[in-house]
């Protein structure tokens, strides 16, 4: 198949993105050892680092959050491949001290599998490293089995959150526990609502049929289940919210960040009109939304559709959001 | 054929299954294309090609640090599921060769064994759930029971690579429980686990290149 | 045709748009008056204000360049369709101070004509208003032309250095005169390798060959003219660049910024692996990549391809440029 | 039919021609994707509910200010081109009949070539461009000849409505010199100008508005 993008030797993708991507931020983040991905400041050696990994082709997650406030090492693997563990030991042992690592993983099998051989060799070296797993996929099953739970969009209010506890000087504990908190309270769910192209193969990744969604489904076009008519931004914002909240057994008082995130080719505009429908939807159930984040987080290529997040805060999760940052995707004052 | 397997008859072998593995990629990319990724076919390129470097690294006579070597090769390729999974099985053997400057029909079958156990340290997946562990877990019965009763260094290589093959096969009817096919559910259903089906082919790999006639 | 769009009723899309918009920023902008978009925390009123106008449906522009730093004002108006003049008038008004307000305007012809209709009414009521124009849209024709270049994304930087200045507090003059300088030190030119929908209508604004890539295409879908086979990353990069630089006559020495504005679908990543290649071809004329910015600032729905910008900087825009800013869609710290 | 346009009359052309534009309006969004953006028919659809809310409010017997109010609501639709150069054909009507309570035949034409005068200072646009102006301006010519001559009001709708529709004919086979279409270049040939055509079905709508046997 003609792919309709614009790319050069598949071999080389993910090398000369990394190096286009270091380009754009040059005052940010750089490419150190074997392409991990670092803040060009660091963060002063008595603070908790914090490490994630994660298949490349999600731009900009998950290394457009490497900066402060954020992440400290993103380890960047082949386009929706994990990194293998040789270099994930690296960045752990690239991010060691005293006060400890916390280390970011998404719920997807080859990641968790290359996440906890390298934790196991890292602990094994010393390091003080501890791990917090985000599985707040919905769709993988209910709350009780988290390990059939895949890891989306949600990784950047845990990153978030976490990082701004670090970045003030929180114990790794400390740290873990908010990270914790965020990703207990979090439910997230994803809409497709049309396909997209493999970068290095040119395979067809979801194939939905026309004037249809799919609800639920992954962040690599795997099939999600929930393939029905497409609906108005309107009822497609009350399917998913309702969805999201009986996940969360929410109440009325109940205070969310509501997070859009764009997969590629679905526009700002149309995230728009969902969050407005959510705004609305909540304050008619007495709930607020209390922040809001909308944009291209966690991509999938050019797919149509996105993922919509939504995270239970305490005054001490909404201040950590609050909390500045500066990194190449997200920028708070 | 030589009864014992030293480096220079474990590089045959592993060359053997990166050969096979070359010669079939694109079937894996399509087998996995359908509940997963499509990815398949190039991850295990790109570990075949860290297994042959690896290979040609290594130097010396150490079994155990020739294993190890290549199992780290595979575990550094940014491979999703593969990589762990597959760096595993020949980090276990390499565990499992220590103190062997060569081995005969059950210190390899023991070595398979404990190859799989690597893997399955990795994964719940149990047999039956249309991953790899399908075609691993016959082969390595077969390997076992083939030493046990007396069979040489090609039997079990041929026994093992017949029930890899047929475990490969068997996945056709199941349904995912594990890897990213899980997620398509009952549709996962008619077409080989692209993993199961890479397995087959290392065990065929590995009997070609120690039996060039077969 | 069915649109793979999340919508409610077109007719009432901006509204609900403009809705959302605000909600996800709420700390930043606010709708007033005749849907103006307005900062939620106004400059003090010695200082210049910055205006602009231009149609709804390239989201994040123009109404995300709202905030410290950037806009003060911008008027959104219909999908792809400037606003009338009454709103703008009314802009003006609001924006009205001793001062001044800058006016930053993109040659479209309908942004013109309301824009010069306005100004007119503005300037009878005493308001000190002045313009700026952007056209740097390379492909409407020879820089001694200017009435038939288009302003596409290179608008972000005249936004921006002006902004700064004003927020610096700098006289009308002295803006107007870095906006121009800007202005006049830009070329950009457009890349469509897909076509896209209106949003309201639902037909196609483009309408690209399979395995064809269209240089010098509208903002709209307006076609190009250069219409060719899809080329490589790279190869793409060193056609539009030579094109870019033979415009602004660059020399050794030069320094640009470097913005490439995906206009929808097309990637972070694919965009990374053009900026790669620009770097390494300005390199080797002796040429410096001084600043770059990757993103969406000014889209065309889902279409899939990029605008390519480049501006030649001096040390007073270079500082401009990095001076910090607050915005929906830009933040500098 | 009476031999002189006050309010009562201005506002009957002023709807005919919303009903005019709104029983054509899909051809002129197709017309406008050929070369524009499509949209021509949706804006001229809100411009045309704007005029009639403007012609529900006016109050009183001032052709000025009806013609104004018009015209300024017209400006208010966020239309692209089509806003400021159909606003200010209104705008610069509402100038020229400053004082008349009623206008006759010449009074009318040169009502309408105030109209173009207030478009055309907004566009460099000659006729021959492929724009309305190849409407407006035969129409307004054919009006002005037509009251020079003796013709009554009905002639001077009926000749500027024909003179509308045969400029509006003419653009097929121009190319686009201005508007979006001008991107498009010789592809715009073949194709008849969306504001030209829009023009065209105002002229028709006067006359209807007028002329109920029209
Ligand atoms: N959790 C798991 N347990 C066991 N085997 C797995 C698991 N996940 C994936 N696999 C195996 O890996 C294969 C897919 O490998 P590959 O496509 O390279 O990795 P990924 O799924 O990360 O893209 C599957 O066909 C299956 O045999
Ligand atoms: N610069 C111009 N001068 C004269 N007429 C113009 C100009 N631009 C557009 N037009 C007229 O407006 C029509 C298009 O109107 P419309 O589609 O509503 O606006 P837009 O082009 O802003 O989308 C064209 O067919 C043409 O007749
Ligand atoms: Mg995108
Ligand atoms: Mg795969
Ligand atoms: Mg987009
Ligand atoms: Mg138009």
């Amino acid at each position: 198949m003609a792919m309709k993008k614009l790319l050069n030797k598949p071999e080389n993708l993910v090398q000369e993105m990394l190096e286009g991507f270091v380009l754009a931020n040059p005052g940010k983040v750089a490419l150190e050892g074997a392409n991990l991905v670092v803040r060009v400041a660091p963060k002063s050696k008595d603070k908790v680092a914090l490490v994630t990994l994660g298949g490349s082709g999600h731009e900009p997650a998950l290394s457009g959050f490497v900066g402060e406030g954020m992440l400290d090492i993103s380890v960047p693997g082949e386009i929706f491949a994990a990194p293998g563990p040789p270099r994930v030991v690296e960045a752990l042992r690239a991010a060691n001290r005293d006060a400890g690592v916390l280390f970011i993983v998404l719920n997807h099998a080859g990641d968790v599998m290359s996440a906890n051989l390298a934790m196991g060799m890292a602990k094994k070296e010393g390091i003080n490293v501890k791990q917090v797993l985000t599985h707040e996929d919905i769709s993988g099953g209910p709350r009780s089995n988290p390990e059939e739970r895949r890891g989306l969009a949600g990784a950047l209010p845990v990153i978030k959150v976490a990082g701004a506890a670090a970045e003030q000087g929180r114990s790794l504990d400390e740290c873990l526990a908010v990270a914790e908190r965020m990703e207990a309270n979090m439910a997230t769910l994803a809409l497709a609502v049309s396909g997209a192209t493999h970068p290095s193969t040119g395979d067809v990744i979801a194939d939905i049929p026309e004037g249809m969604m799919v609800v639920g489904m992954g962040q690599h076009g795997e099939a999600g289940g929930g393939t029905q008519p497409l609906k108005s931004a309107d009822e497609t914002a009350e399917i998913m919210l309702a969805a999201l909240l009986d996940d969360l057994q929410a109440k009325a008082g109940d205070e969310f960040l509501v997070m859009l995130n764009g997969v590629g080719s679905t526009t700002l505009m149309e995230l728009y009109l969902v969050l407005r429908r959510v705004g609305q939807l909540l304050e008619a159930k007495g709930m607020k939304m209390a922040r809001t984040l909308v944009g291209e987080i966690l991509t999938v290529q050019e797919m149509g559709g996105f993922q919509m997040c939504i995270g239970r805060l305490d005054d001490e999760l909404k201040a950590l959001w609050d909390a500045p940052c500066n990194s190449p995707a997200l920028t708070v004052k | 054929m030589t009864n014992a397997i030293g480096c220079t008859e474990m590089a045959a072998m592993l060359r053997g299954a990166a050969a096979e593995i070359r010669a079939n990629h694109e079937l894996l990319g399509k087998l996995d294309s359908v509940g997963g990724d499509g990815d398949h076919g190039t991850t295990m390129l790109r570990a075949m090609a860290n297994l042959e470097k690896a290979v040609d690294a290594a130097s010396g006579n150490d079994l155990k640090s020739l294993l190890y070597d290549v199992g780290w090769a595979i575990l550094g390729v940014d491979g999703g599921a593969t990589g762990p999974l597959l760096g595993m099985f020949f980090m276990g053997m390499s565990e499992a060769v220590e103190g062997c400057d060569t081995l005969d029909a059950s210190a390899l079958a023991a070595a398979f064994e404990a190859g799989v156990a690597g893997v399955r340290a990795q994964t719940k997946a149990q047999p039956g759930d249309k991953t790899m562990v399908d075609a691993l877990v016959p082969a390595v019965m077969a390997a076992g029971c083939t030493a046990e009763s007396g069979g040489d260094l090609l039997s079990v290589l041929r026994d093992a690579a017949a029930a890899a093959a047929a475990g490969a096969a068997a996945t056709k009817d199941m349904q995912a429980r594990f890897g990213r096919a899980r997620n398509i559910k009952e549709l996962s259903i008619g077409t080989p686990d692209a993993g199961a089906t890479s397995v087959s082919f290392i065990f065929a790999g590995f009997l070609k290149g120690m039996d060039t006639n077969a």
